[in-house]
């Protein structure tokens, strides 16, 4: 089973490590991600302005390429898959921005958001499933009690990235039971972490974070896995901060090809 | 015939007594606008309209014809709907095989509690009318001034 | 030729103020076929009528084209004037020139053109009307309500006490509907029990009223005056004959875990139940699904214990037929499913209830004993928070567009109850308007402020979030001191929004009644015939139309019961002339006509036909008028074209098009 | 640019209708910005209908909103305040001088951890 790989700007440098894993504990789940051959910054942020068609285009790029690879389209990054899910929806729903957009673009066939974008996570339980995924994992995470953290990107606007339930998701808390451990299910895990806004206020985004972790580790959670290198790094920041985790790292290591993953 | 804004389109509706006709006047009474050119005909049920009406309709100059119904499954008359729906699909493929475009016809299931659809389903209609220009089609030529 | 007169109203400024009617009489006079038209203010009113009826004098008329509101609104009134000065009702056409015409369009000219087109079709249909007769039909003197929750007890009752059978057909084992559900009742705070089983136990030995629970109505076919109803009584397991109601059964049955659908899911009930305790019938019924002896076979505990030997496992669902001559809808309402709302942490929290399941928590004969405590450790509440319009007034998928009308009121009767009863327990209720039309309702809110010191928060919630130590976190607005609030509380009740109960779209289908989008039966009339349907002979009651509280709900249920009896009180009803003819000369007997009419009204018969002169023997269609309906499906069926729809005929539809198009 | 047609400005760029607010509250009551903004998020709503689009585009609200979409998600009418906000930071960023973030201020601002993604976020939402 192949998909079409789309990691973003931070798996090539700062978060190196949420890709080196996913691409190990796919090959383990017997599916493969193949990278786009020339794909660009999806911006970090969704373009919210109607008028805004440019800073849509590189996710326009590499949803019209996943689709000539006749392939879904898989991406890590919460940031990346939000842009991705969100321009694609305007392509297939939005006929302004479509047109705009592909008069732009000069595609030989022009894009109407016919690819799929999947998430990583949707990939476990859409298409490989807990049950399978249960029965790959060599070293079960037994009692560890780990609290899944979603943030914004992932969960909301909900009818447009149909995710999860945007209040109440389940997704990450029935892959921690997957992988043998724990989930501990805390009201916070859909709170912002404060976004973009920790580079120019940093004490915004701390306050918020230490709120999530408070809350966390009331209903006991040990630690917190998340998808979004943005998220880790601003709850990173936090004081008394319980450790954080990618859901990759986990996930390696409970199907045993964690060390491999980092060679 | 290029398009042009003074064309005004000759449409004739048919709506059922029980629900369109209803979600007509709703939309009246709610004072939703659509175009003057829509013209409507009362009728018991949209399986009266007999397909002789619309192919007359056309003759004698109408640029539109629009068969209004309850929602299937509510018919007033329990199935009077799906005969008008069977019988217009045939008449309407058959009508755009003698190039009255598909466009120039259409049905549309109106409750009479849907006094906001009624208004824009008929301004969607006009539009697409009024894009389409002119029917010159089975047009009869005599009843030309 | 007819001689035509035709009748321009102004409706005031209604039509006057956008089509010049003067206009339109002046182009009216030009059309084949009329002899006179003139306009005036109001054609309705008497003065206006006496007009038509000099008009029909003086100039002989022989037919009436009246440019008016629509005909849903006037027709009747028009042909009731017609045939006081003698002529025939169905000589009269109307032009809607109001709704379809002077109501939507602004330009003056263009909406004048646009009379002027409608008038000429309605003249060019009238020159081709002819005379018709109405006929008869007679009226099953029952009446059907279906749902037996206040509004269709009420509305039994008051049929019943005008000497008229009723039968009530209730889905669940016991009448009594959503007010049974209540603890008491705003703005007088009387015990809901206390005022509704008087009236359970009226219904009940009404010698008039028959009612069948545990049932389901399951088709439904014939008209006004005339319908032929099944009804399934779904097999109770019980002989309610034999059954004498000690609850000794309920005592001793084993399996007990089934959640109670009367406490909303708070607590339990055996699988032989009755709802509760004053259920009307007092006969328990068998929840198969949950009944260890349907699932297994073995136990037949009920059986052994009960003395009166009222238990029958081989009991079988029932069909009854019954025919009635009108059908009453009183099908009321649920809460709405809040999966959607999870902010509000209701699937995440036993401790978030909606305002239905404190009324059980409330009620002595709830799963508390009618204690205050939270349903997650029993303990007693200290902080409550009530959150207003959850559901209500959503423009997204998520919720209702509408406002449910009654939270406001029963929110500020909770909020009292709890501060008189626990007045050591702070009351907070976050709410965008609080809205209390209705006699002593703002007297009652302001009660609740005021003496009763309830906290309102103008302002909504934005999120309910579970703490680890059991409290709930409610994170809200103060829109008017422009604050965010973030207050402990150890109960959240939600305002939830209501909506028609689940299968009333089903049997407004069966009954091809209209329904709107958000499933709530439509009225003929919004103002002037609320309480019927635009179907003939089905009426309504209660929130199956709209939301409603009780008083509401008990004066409709009796305004409907009213037209029901008016109904009833006649032997005959006058038919709608506008029926199927076939013409035998062109009848081929082919039967096609038959196989689409939906009721039945076509027949073969074998005449004597003379066909120029060629006398021979042909088997020819007969339209029953008396069962057909005039849908018309049968005209456009009929290759030879000899079947036609009088008062819509072809030649007279085929006018209308021509002078619309001409 | 007047300021009524800045106020158009704003309802195209969102894409939204603030005629449909209800003034329930409900962002104000989910966002977690709240005690940072001057003017709040329902308030964003009422500054579009007034035309004050100048008072909103001066007010610090347009730097503390996370697009965190929590009160697009539970708007009961389908307002959506996070993109009238953002479209009132648009119509600033987008005018010469606007930019809330400028290249040289960077080297400052980071750190070792710091990914990608965030700088690139940043310049989307603060910087032309």
């Amino acid at each position: 089973m192949n998909f079409s790989y789309y990691p973003g700007c931070t798996l090539r440098n700062k978060a190196k490590e949420l890709d080196a894993y996913a691409r190990a504990s796919a090959e383990a789940l017997g599916f493969a991600l193949q990278e786009l051959t020339d794909w660009q910054c999806c911006g970090g942020v969704y373009p919210l302005g109607t008028d805004e068609i440019a800073t849509k285009l590189a996710s326009v790029r590499a949803l019209a390429q996943a689709r000539d690879n006749g392939q879904d389209l898989v991406t890590l990054c919460s940031a990346c898959h939000h842009v991705l899910k969100r321009v694609n929806d305007d392509m297939r729903n939005n006929a302004d921005i479509r047109t705009r957009a592909n008069n732009y673009m000069m595609l030989d066939t022009p894009y109407a958001g016919e690819t799929k974008v999947l998430h990583f996570l949707e990939v476990i339980r859409d298409v490989i499933g807990f049950e399978e995924l249960k029965k790959k994992v060599v070293n079960p995470l037994t009692g560890r009690k780990i609290g899944a953290y979603y943030g914004c990107l992932l969960l909301r606007p909900g009818k447009v990235m149909a995710f999860d339930d945007p209040e109440n998701p389940k997704l990450l808390e029935d892959f921690i039971r997957a992988l043998g451990a724990e989930p501990v299910v805390y009201p916070y895990r859909n709170e912002c972490c404060g976004g973009y806004i920790s580079l120019k206020e940093p004490q915004m985004a701390e306050n918020m974070c230490s709120n999530i972790h408070k809350n966390a580790a009331g209903f006991g959670a040990e630690c917190l896995i998340t998808a979004c290198p943005l998220c880790r790094y601003n709850l990173n920041k936090a004081e008394n901060n319980l450790p954080v985790y990618y859901f990759t790292e986990l996930l390696a290591e409970a199907l045993g090809v964690k060390e491999a993953a980092l060679k | 015939m290029s398009v042009n804004e003074e064309f005004r389109p000759k449409i004739v509706a048919f709506c059922c007594n029980w629900c369109s006709y209803a979600g007509a006047d709703l939309a009246g009474s709610s004072r939703l606008a659509y175009p003057a050119d829509v013209k409507i005909i009362r009728v018991p049920c949209s399986c009266r309209v007999n397909p002789m009406f619309i192919l007359r309709a056309f003759e004698k100059g109408a640029d539109g014809v629009i068969l209004c119904g309850c929602h299937p499954g509510d018919c007033h008359y329990s199935t009077g709907n799906y005969y008008a729906r069977r019988r217009m699909t045939l008449l309407f493929s058959m009508l755009d095989f003698m190039g009255v475009e598909n466009g120039r016809t259409r049905v549309e299931w109106v409750s009479a509690a849907e006094g906001v659809k009624f208004s824009t389903v008929m301004n969607d209609f006009v539009e697409k009318i009024r894009s389409l220009g002119e029917n010159v089609r089975l047009g009869d030529l005599r009843c030309k001034n | 030729m007819q001689r035509i007169g035709v009748f321009v109203c102004h409706c005031g400024s209604n039509i006057a103020a956008t089509v010049d009617v003067h206009k339109v009489v002046e182009l009216a006079r030009l059309e084949p076929g009329v002899v006179h038209a003139e306009d005036y203010q109001y054609m309705c009113s008497e003065a206006g009528q006496a007009k038509i009826g000099a008009a029909i004098k003086e100039h002989q008329l022989t037919g009436l084209v009246v440019c008016s509101c629509s005909p849903r609104m006037h027709e009747a009134t028009f042909r009731k004037c017609a045939q006081k000065y003698g002529l025939n009702p169905y000589m009269v056409e109307i032009a809607n020139i109001r709704e379809h015409c002077s109501w939507i369009h602004k330009d003056m000219q263009e909406a004048t053109e646009k009379a002027v087109i409608l008038a000429r079709a309605a003249i060019a249909k009238v020159n081709l009307n002819t005379p018709l007769q109405a006929g008869e039909s007679r009226v099953t003197k029952r009446a059907l309500v279906i749902g037996g929750g206040i509004a269709g007890i009420q509305t039994a009752l008051d049929i019943a006490d005008a000497g008229y059978e009723v039968d009530i057909v209730e889905k669940t084992p016991s009448i009594g509907g959503r007010m049974s559900q209540l603890d008491k009742t705003f703005p007088t705070l009387d015990c809901s029990a206390c005022i509704l089983t008087p009236k359970m136990v009226d219904a009940a030995g009404h010698e008039k009223i028959k009612i069948y629970t545990y049932s389901e109505v399951e088709k439904v076919s014939g008209f006004v005056g005339d319908f032929t109803v099944d009804i399934r009584k779904k097999a109770r397991s019980v002989d309610a004959d034999k059954c004498t109601g000690c609850g000794v059964c309920q005592e001793k049955c084993p399996s007990k875990k089934t959640l109670s659908e009367f406490n909303r899911g708070l607590g339990t009930r055996s699988a032989i139940y009755t709802p509760f305790a004053q259920a009307i019938p007092n006969v328990p019924v068998i929840d198969r699904d949950a009944c260890i002896k349907f699932k297994t076979g073995k136990c037949g505990v009920c059986e052994k214990v009960c003395q009166a030997g009222a238990i029958n496992y081989a009991q079988q669902d029932e069909i009854i037929t019954e025919k009635y001559g009108a059908i009453v809808v009183a099908t009321g309402f649920d809460t709405i499913k809040l999966d959607k709302y999870d902010e509000y942490a209701y699937s995440q929290s036993k401790d978030v209830i909606t305002s239905l399941e404190l009324e059980r928590v409330m009620n002595a004969a709830g799963p508390t004993k009618g204690h205050l405590e939270r349903l997650s450790d029993g303990k007693a509440p200290k902080e409550i928070v009530f959150i207003q319009c959850v559901g209500s007034r959503c423009s997204d998928d998520r919720g209702k567009p509408y406002c449910s009308k009654i939270c406001c009121m029963y929110t500020a009767k909770h909020a009292m109850l709890i501060r008189d009863k626990y007045p050591d327990v702070n009351v907070t209720v976050f709410y965008i308007d609080v809205r209390t039309p209705g006699k002593n309702f703002d007297e009652f809110y302001r009660r609740a402020v005021e003496e009763y010191g309830v906290n309102y928060i103008k302002g909504q919630v934005g999120k309910v979030a579970p703490q680890p130590d059991g409290s709930l976190l409610v994170q809200g607005v103060d829109l008017l001191d422009n604050k965010q609030i973030k207050m402990k509380a150890d109960m959240v009740v939600l305002a939830t929004a209501i909506e028609p109960n689940q299968g009333v779209r089903n049997i407004a289908t069966m009954l091809t009644a209209s329904i709107d989008t958000n499933n709530f039966l439509t009225e003929a009339h919004p103002k002037l015939r609320p309480v019927e349907s635009p179907t003939a002979g089905v009426f309504l009651s209660g929130v199956c139309q709209g939301p409603k509280d009780i008083p509401e709900t008990v004066s409709q249920a009796g305004a409907a019961a009213v037209k029901v009896i008016g109904l009833l009180a006649k032997d005959k009803l006058t038919t709608n002339p506008c029926t199927a003819k076939a013409d035998e000369l062109l009848c081929n007997g082919c039967s096609n006509c038959a196989k689409v009419c939906p009721y039945g009204a076509i027949t073969y018969e074998t005449c004597l036909v003379n066909d120029h002169g060629i006398r021979e023997e042909r088997r020819i269609a007969k339209v029953n008028n008396a069962l057909c309906q005039g849908c018309g499906a049968c005209t456009v069926t009929c290759p030879s074209g000899a079947m036609d729809l009088q008062g819509f005929s072809n030649k007279q539809l085929l006018a209308e098009v021509d002078a619309i198009c001409r | 640019m007047s300021t009524q047609n800045k106020a158009k400005l704003v309802r195209e760029i969102s894409g939204t209708n603030p005629s449909k607010c209800m003034k329930c509250g409900k962002c104000s009551a989910t966002c977690p910005s709240f005690d940072e903004m001057d003017i709040k998020p329902h308030q964003f709503v009422s500054y579009v209908q007034k035309g004050d689009i100048e008072a909103l585009a001066n007010s610090k609200s347009l730097w503390k909103c996370l697009s965190c979409f929590a009160c697009v998600e539970r708007c009961p009418r389908d307002v959506q305040p996070g993109r009238i906000i953002d479209a009132a930071r648009q119509i600033v960023v987008r005018q010469r001088g606007g930019n809330y973030l400028t290249a040289d201020e960077i080297p400052a601002l980071l750190d070792e951890e710091l990914p990608q993604q965030l700088l690139v976020s940043a310049y989307r939402r603060y910087k032309r």
